[in-house]
């Protein structure tokens, strides 16, 4: 277990793992993808109030919800980071921190275009909605931090205290939820639990689209990795082989 | 013991406090409720004066929207099935504003009793369904309601 | 007291040095010498603990420094290239500090190790009305007052005149001579009477090699 | 020798002294902070023609946001000399245990730059016609809250210490992280201003402060460690 | 020898590239600022339960006095790092007309911290719920008055320059003499939100830009020379 | 090319110097001597124009300083203890603003003036990633673009390693033998071929005198 831990934290060993993997999850995602979208997007039926409009839930939902994730995984990276100095956990935290901030702003934007023809306003200072807002903050806040350090080393532990310090404000965030009310939503689920209100129709697209974008979520990671691994890396004696084969088959 | 020892042990020993401080702080916080949203319960109950500022949240009771005049300023009575307060409001209404459908509003209690909403919200509730299911499941309920058995 | 093995580093793909390995042995007086840029300054940094981006052992008196940090900060006295020295407070408020990170106090010390050094009289006159040279002194002060074995000293020659000069070079040998150790770096010839061991990491870097 | 060995309060009451002598010697670290606390402030009435009930329902969260941005602006000073002079290296090799020197700092600097936040507080409640229960939340509110957002700040000085004049940074990574404070603190006079017990919005804000004492050290030093390379 | 002997428009060009290169070596003096002027903005509304109504009518007040904060926290680098490494005591004995070099160089940190302001500003109208006829004038407003405001900033960083970190200073320095700019600049937007017309205000702050740009380079350089000595 | 007269200034109560009286002709080479905080970096920087806060009067070729500024300015290069190196942009970015100060605009002259002092292959890197001498010796490449006169030079050999101090050494005295006019200030004994002035403030301070 710990040996594979720590040979996972190995840039070389993380690298030739998902060499031979990711072709295989970035199919695989495609599909859900295409399978939700299309079905939710284009066959589900429409909503008995919103008619069409609700459609947006296949992006909104998986989006707002991912950047939340997003965020405790990039912290998890950074507490390795900081704890046993893995450098791939730390470049793992920096793919996260650019999907994680896409993320919240097209949950934000979604759920704005959202909002106005259901509640009558594009933005209230609603919990949920502010509760994202800051998040999105928090994020931009880690990514500015990074890029304002010149050394490599600097921006990646600063970045991750920043990180870490920012975990205290989820829960946090949580609780706001007594502060303002919450025009938003609570998590339905989408019925999934007890398929009583929500038909089939409208919530197996969303399973397809959720994984989907869950798969979405790794492949990205995953390739931001093995690019960063490779900058980082360059002056390596593997890498430099690796760049002479490929140059050797091109 | 070392100094070094004893430095960590401080610092570990402030940390664990704090945290122990800060834990009782926030249980007796959520003892003594938060809430500056009210349910048409709580307000019958009285825990709200007349012209506080604060939002109340429940259902458009069935039947009891009123349009008045050229049909801007609108009367209904939020409920939360329990409890009920009527709602005076004047102004433009968001797409899903219906009966039966969940509200926000923001406003004061006025001395009449009727809370003088200056902004309304609508809620979607936690359930979608397409059209076609909503109007068999209606004609369930009717069904059931009339006493038959299916 | 203080030895190095395996010691690398790089920055920015180039390296500094590496396999560097020596022995700091109480009672002796280095010199880092090297071109601009060959790397002294991030070396120093390494060995007081302060630059931790680099790769090989550390050991102070046969202990791996990082696990007796305390220890080794109590012996160790480093002077980089910034004079630690505030400059809107006066040399007396400057040094009070200092000793009381090192844990006492003692106003009497304080004068007299100002006056060793020159400034008679510039206890109370804040910093900033100092010269360059001046600033330096009060900085250096701090050598009459730590109990540190090991000096770690960073150019502290600059900016210093010829008297300046000739009495930190005494200062330097005169605590070699009585136990304990000193690494400095200087572009300029040192003049002193305690043997002096030189490290070149011109000669030493990888492909001068 | 006249040496006087030091336990570990008397060195952490060196640090303390030497904050305030800082403080003393260039008196505009504790005044400018003040300034820019009412003048931004004063700038929301003169920036519209505002209902002066529409003011005075606004007031807490004006006194809020600008008290929040002038304790920011005025922690940015907190370690930047000990950086550029070399002093913090000093700190940082000193045996002493950073965790309480460096508490011990920030205390310091909100003892000059925060505490007097608090006490013009009522003025600006008085130009920006806050009702009159308004008052005593206010102040405790500002009391408990201050203190947190300096150990928040601190925590964004220590991270950018190493970059030159960082001022908006500091802002990007501050702000978001008292977004709580903020939001209680405020909360604290809104409740009373709608007669509404206060006292857990209170212990919210007691518990943040706690939290933030017994673990912002901790990201401090760090911040610290990594940027003094 | 290749040399070429340049005018002054090329030797200007030349301030003006350096200016837009060090914005682009570092990103985040770009984003930060607008980032600042975001968050900032938000604040307001998370610090109290606001009416949407009200919310909206202190909306122009709200992002005009962000973006005066915004404008003047990053101004404070215009000079700064040019003083530090002694580039500014280059400028200074350069035989190069002074004026037009600084009016240059305050013109170009403009360009990449001010104009995104103006930019992003509608955003901010929809988080605050800005009413729609609000939008033009608010645009046309800040992209007079934002110039303004940078060069009544770049007096304040001049004057300042010689002290380490001095945020709080500046803001003390600068944000009264901005009144004016804040006062006309939510005027344009308060004007047509209540339908008057809004010609008069925007020819005013019109001539404070006039003004702005032929009298600030002249305290800028001054300030400058006192500041290197 | 310039002269002073009767040049007098205090800082705080203390009188630096006064009745400073000397003309620094063509092809001559001075150094400022003196201990800490004698005054040396306050009578440069009054001879550059930086510091008006002194008595008595300076002449360039003749006419009035103050009246003649832009003349005055371009035929001086001053440098002083900062190195006046953005940190954030490249060498070459450095200097091409440089030149357009001066009017002028150069690449391949930039780019030589970085090979000789021992920067090749660096034009392009940002300067913080750079050691002390290094972006010293970015500044100093100024040396081989500005077409000025007379060069005030504040301790310029700081950080710079020995050949570097040798080759600044042999740059100013070729300048002076071409008919300009160097004024610097160095704590270490200078080697120059070039018959060189010294003007010594301790010697010169009232008190001393
Ligand atoms: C800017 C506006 C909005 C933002 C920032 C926003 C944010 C969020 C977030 C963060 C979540 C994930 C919650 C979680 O995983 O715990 C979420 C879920 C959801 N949102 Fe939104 N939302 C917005 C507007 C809307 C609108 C207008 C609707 C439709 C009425 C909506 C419907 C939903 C639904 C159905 C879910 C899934 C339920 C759940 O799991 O919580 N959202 N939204
Ligand atoms: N900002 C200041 N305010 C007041 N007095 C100052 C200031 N700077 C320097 N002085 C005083 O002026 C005197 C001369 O300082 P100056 O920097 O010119 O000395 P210097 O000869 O260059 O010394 P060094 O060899 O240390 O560089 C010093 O005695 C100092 O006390
Ligand atoms: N912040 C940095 N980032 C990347 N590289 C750096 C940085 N600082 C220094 N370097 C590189 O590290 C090398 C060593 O620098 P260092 O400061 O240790 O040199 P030095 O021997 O002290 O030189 P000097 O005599 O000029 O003081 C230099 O070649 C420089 O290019
Ligand atoms: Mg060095
Ligand atoms: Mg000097």
């Amino acid at each position: 277990m710990w040996q594979w831990f720590y040979k996972l934290g190995s840039p070389r060993y993380f690298y030739e793992m998902t060499t031979g993997f990711v072709p295989w999850l970035a199919r695989a995602t495609f599909l859900l993808l295409a399978i939700g979208l299309v079905w939710g997007l284009g066959f589900a039926p429409p909503d008995y109030q919103m008619g069409d409009n609700y459609r947006i839930i296949y992006i909104h939902v998986p989006t707002a919800s991912g950047a939340i994730w997003i965020y405790a995984m990039m912290a998890v990276m950074a507490a390795m980071h900081m704890i046993w100095n893995i450098k791939v956990a730390d470049m793992v935290a920096k793919s996260c921190a650019l999907i994680g901030a896409s993320f919240c702003a097209v949950a934000l934007v979604t759920g704005a275009f959202w909002g106005k023809p259901t509640w009558g306003t594009y933005w209230i200072w609603d919990a949920k909605l502010t509760a994202t807002l800051i998040l999105f903050f928090v994020y931009v806040g880690v990514m500015a931090l990074r890029s304002a350090f010149d050394s490599e080393t600097a921006a990646s532990k600063a970045a991750s205290v920043l990180t870490l310090v920012g975990v205290v404000n989820l829960p946090i965030i949580y609780y706001a939820a007594y502060w303002w009310n919450t025009l938003h939503q609570r998590s339905s689920e989408l019925g999934v639990r007890d398929a009583s209100a929500n038909p089939p129709e409208i919530w197996i697209p969303a399973v397809f689209s959720g994984f989907g974008l869950i798969g979405l979520i790794f492949v990205i990671i995953i390739l931001h990795t093995r690019n960063e691994i490779l900058l980082r890396e360059r002056r390596a004696q593997w890498v430099q082989e690796l760049v002479k084969q490929e140059t050797g088959n091109a | 013991m070392t100094p070094a020892r004893k430095q960590k042990l401080m610092i570990v020993g402030s940390i664990v406090l704090g945290s122990a401080v800060a834990v009782a702080l926030m249980l007796y916080a959520f003892n003594q409720g938060l809430n500056v949203f009210f349910t048409p319960t709580e307000i019958a109950e009285g825990k709200v004066g007349a012209d506080q500022n604060i939002r109340i949240g429940g259902m458009v009771k069935m039947g009891s929207l009123v349009k008045q005049g050229a049909g801007t300023t609108i009367t209904f009575i939020a409920t939360d099935t329990n409890e009920d307060i009527p709602v005076a409001y004047t102004g433009v209404l968001p797409d899903l504003f219906r009966e039966g459908q969940g509200v926000v509003a923001e406003g004061r209690i006025d001395a009449n009793g009727v809370f003088q909403a200056n902004s309304i919200l609508a809620k979607h509730d936690e359930n979608y369904m397409s059209a076609e299911v909503k109007a068999a499941l209606d004609a369930a309920a009717e069904r059931k309601a009339a006493g038959g058995t299916p | 007291m203080l030895s190095v093995a395996n010691l690398a580093c790089e920055r920015d793909e180039r390296v500094l040095f590496a396999n560097l390995a020596f022995t700091v042995a109480a009672g002796s007086l280095w010199q880092v010498q090297g071109a601009n840029g060959s790397g002294k300054t991030t070396l120093l940094r390494i060995l007081a603990g302060l630059n931790g981006d680099y790769s090989g052992e550390l050991q102070w008196q046969g202990k791996v420094c990082s696990e007796v940090r305390t220890e080794y900060q109590q012996a160790l006295f480093f002077l980089g290239h910034a004079p630690s020295v505030n400059r809107t407070l006066t040399p007396l408020q400057n040094l009070r500090w200092f000793c009381a990170l090192q844990g006492f106090a003692d106003d009497a010390a304080i004068h007299s190790a100002l006056n060793e050094h020159g400034l008679r009289g510039y206890a109370d006159i804040p910093c900033y009305q100092m010269s360059a040279g001046q600033q330096r002194r009060v900085s250096l002060a701090r050598l009459s007052l730590t109990s540190a074995k090991l000096w770690i000293l960073d150019e502290p020659f600059t900016a210093l005149d010829r008297v300046g000069v000739a009495e930190l070079e005494a200062r330097v040998s005169r605590h070699a001579a009585a136990g304990g150790a000193v690494i400095l770096t200087t572009h300029h010839p040192l003049q002193t009477q305690h043997p002096l061991t030189v490290l070149n990491l011109d000669a030493l870097r990888p492909e001068a090699a | 020798m006249s040496r006087v060995a030091l336990g570990l309060g008397a060195s952490l009451r060196a640090t303390l002294r030497r904050e305030l002598q800082l403080a003393i010697s260039s008196p505009g670290k504790i005044v400018n902070p003040l300034m820019f606390f009412v003048i931004a402030s004063s700038l929301f009435p003169l920036s519209g023609r505002l209902d002066i009930d529409v003011l005075g329902s606004i007031a807490p969260g004006i006194i809020w946001v600008t008290a929040l941005l002038a304790v920011m602006l005025s922690m940015e000073s907190l370690f930047r000399s000990d950086y550029d002079d070399g002093s913090l290296e000093q700190l940082l090799l000193s045996p002493q245990p950073l965790y309480f020197h460096v508490l011990i700092k920030v205390l310091g600097h909100w003892l000059v730059t925060g505490l007097p936040l608090v006490v013009v507080a009522p003025l600006l409640g008085l130009l920006l016609n806050l009702p009159a229960q308004g008052y005593v939340p206010l102040l405790i509110g500002l009391v408990l809250g201050t203190p947190t957002l300096s150990l928040i700040a601190a925590i964004g000085t220590a991270l950018t210490v190493a970059l030159a004049r960082s001022g908006v940074l500091l802002a990007v990574l501050v702000l978001p992280l008292s977004i709580p404070v903020l939001v209680f603190g405020a909360g604290v006079v809104d409740t009373a201003l709608n007669g509404l017990p206060v006292a857990g919005v209170i212990a919210l804000l007691a518990a943040l402060l706690v939290l933030a004492l017994s673990f912002a050290p901790l990201a401090i030093v760090a911040a610290l460690r990594i940027n003094v390379q």
